[in-house]
């Protein structure tokens, strides 16, 4: 990051280009691309000293309720087409591949649950999750490896990648349909069989998995 | 619940249809948690006023029609019919308070529990599946913009690589029967750096014996190292010209002499 | 979606959408789109009686002075970056090559092992590093020194930065999968023989991985 900055400094040092300048920059930038564009790389890729987070603001705004409009998914930007088009782009379409039941299951657990851990889905799905389907979910690049959980053993947990957000529109984790109503009715906790695993006290799952969630939510 | 002893006979044909549905599906179930799901969908009530009593009742039945039929069902269902069968015997007997553990009602809570959170997340799911979708609904920018300006190479790799990566080389230790013995190999930098000190003296035809490391002519594994090493290690002089070698015929000893004109 | 379609072609029988909208279309498709555009080619993806030229007109002017411009390419059109702006482009010409095996495999040592030195990655890969892999690790700055190990010769040691981390997603080196889990999602191909056993306690990777690890997050 910090390298590509070197020819710049020259000019920049002195002012940063007036906010409707900077909005153009933005807007030039972010439809170069089809990734999303995180606020740090566009701040790299501008002149020294501009805002992008407020040239966003004000493109986010000019972009409201046109054919285009300026998306936010996890801390990165993207202008999408709008929603209610989709029916002029069949030509544009993808056709992505069929995912199967336990995959698109494994993946909504891991989505609503995260950081969740191998053990947890299979606890909620009733099932052993089989090798191919994390192996095509992580391909995919929808999920990815989280913090390890601190419970004997540290098991790795998976949680759901930018790319998820942007597949399927959602700016934020917090935005999964349904999740407040989920999380209300206490179906998003990981409760132990009575009796059964006998979980120390020291190592309360239920109490973990809601700290995570509750840490994901904050910010 | 008015549950009668003689429920298995009083089921409508169509209930019994719908049963024997199931048996012929079994293996459209994704394992027991799955097919009491399907089950439960019989009571027609909301998930949490679910009669758990009846739906262990339904799968025992259903389990018992399955061997009926001969059906083989696997290992996890017979699993969850024994244990519905003692949650059944739990919750039927009044509570012993001399046994220790969890009641009837608290097994059969968390049962009820684990079956609505498993919808829920089907719910979930379809939902998240239902919406707009990147490539189907909504559209990336076609065309991203191509510049042949600056060039600068990136190289990338994924974290699939990566383990992959470390996978290939964790394996191959497992299969490896011994571990490398560094201490026995002789390697071909140390022979040629010792053999370039050495061949400065080698006016005449020496036998390549000769120019061994110290200490390693005894143990015969580390002799074949060093012996290897050496080999080598002088055909590499030879090509740069600093040394010949010969051999009078197969077997015979190799020696070695000092070139005298190295370019 | 699709479900929405179904009656509008009977209205647009009667009559073509408002102009507004027709300009959001043509906007939604042209950024879509890979390729310039022709006007009849817009006329056929739009509803019936649509009249793309007149949009377009309205949408050339929306662009007027914007990031982006509405081009006349020929008789198709496009959306452009403005010209003034292609310095910001510069970053999308980087070329990317996948890393060598040699490469991955030192890359992964250093991050599954560190602080570890080069003779140990040798140890571990079973044959010699060449300095154009450490080099290269080095200037994509995945790798950097660490400190140096308390052994004779006082050797220099490899870890990972945080620039490794951010490339793959990770929050933590110590988040990386063991070979277990590794296993368990289908990454190992290979299962060893019967008889092979599984690396006993005192080489299980990840164990000794943690520990040298859990010394460099300390700081």
């Amino acid at each position: 990051m910090s390298d590509d900055q070197a020819p710049e400094p020259e000019e920049s040092l002195f002012e940063a280009p007036p906010m409707g300048e900077q909005e153009r920059m933005v807007e030039a930038i972010l439809f170069a691309t089809a990734e999303p564009i995180s606020l740090r790389d566009l701040a790299a890729r501008m002149p020294h000293g501009s805002d992008p987070a407020e040239a966003l603001v004000h493109l986010r705004k000019r972009y409201e309720g046109r054919g285009v409009n300026l998306c936010k998914i996890g801390d990165a930007w993207a202008m999408r087409t709008a929603t209610d088009l989709g029916f002029l782009m069949q030509r544009e379409t993808v056709e992505t591949r069929k995912l199967s039941r336990a995959a698109i299951e494994t993946l909504a657990i891991i989505a609503y649950h995260q950081p969740v851990t191998r053990a947890e889905i299979e606890e909620i799905r009733g099932v052993s999750v089989s090798r191919g389907t994390v192996d095509q979910l992580l391909e995919m690049e929808w999920i990815r490896f989280g913090r390890r959980k601190m419970t004997p053993g540290r098991p790795v947990t998976f949680v759901v990648t930018q790319g998820f957000l942007d597949h399927f529109g959602l700016e934020n984790a917090r935005d999964l349909p349904g999740l407040k109503e989920l999380r209300a009715a206490g179906l998003l906790e990981n409760r132990p069989p009575p009796g059964a695993g006998l979980p120390g006290p020291d190592e309360e799952p239920e109490e973990e998995s809601t700290e995570g969630q509750s840490e994901l939510f904050e910010d | 619940m008015a549950e009668t002893p003689f429920e298995e006979d009083t089921i409508s044909v169509t209930e019994r249809l719908a049963a024997e549905a199931l048996i012929i599906d079994v293996d459209g179930f994704e394992g027991p948690l799955d097919l009491l799901l399907t089950l439960s969908r019989t009571q027609k009530v909301d998930l949490r006023k679910i009669s758990v009593l009846a739906l262990a009742r339904q799968y025992l039945a259903f389990v018992d029609r399955a061997k009926a039929l001969r059906l083989e069902l696997a290992a996890d269902y017979l699993v969850m019919a024994a244990w519905l069968a003692f949650l059944k015997s739990r919750l039927l007997l009044p509570p012993d308070p001399t046994e220790e553990g969890p009641s009837g009602e608290e097994l059969a809570a968390h049962l009820a529990f684990q079956l609505e959170r498993l919808q829920a997340m089907r719910d979930a799911a379809a939902r998240l599946m239902g919406r707009d979708r990147l490539g189907r609904d909504f559209f990336a920018r076609g065309q991203t913009h191509e510049v042949t300006r600056t060039r600068k190479i990136e190289y990338t790799a994924t974290l699939l690589d990566l383990m992959q990566g470390y996978a290939r080389i964790r394996t191959r230790d497992e299969f490896r029967p011994f571990v490398m013995d560094r201490d026995s190999v002789f390697t071909m930098e140390q022979a040629l750096d010792r053999m370039r000190g050495l061949i400065g003296f080698a006016g005449d035809w020496t036998d390549i014996s000769s120019y061994l490391p110290e200490g390693w002519e005894m143990d015969p594994v580390r002799r074949r190292s060093a012996t290897a090493a050496t080999f080598a290690a002088s055909l590499e002089l030879v090509k740069e010209g600093h040394l010949e070698i010969r051999q009078s015929e197969t077997f015979a000893p190799i020696q070695l002499r000092k070139k005298d004109t190295p370019s």
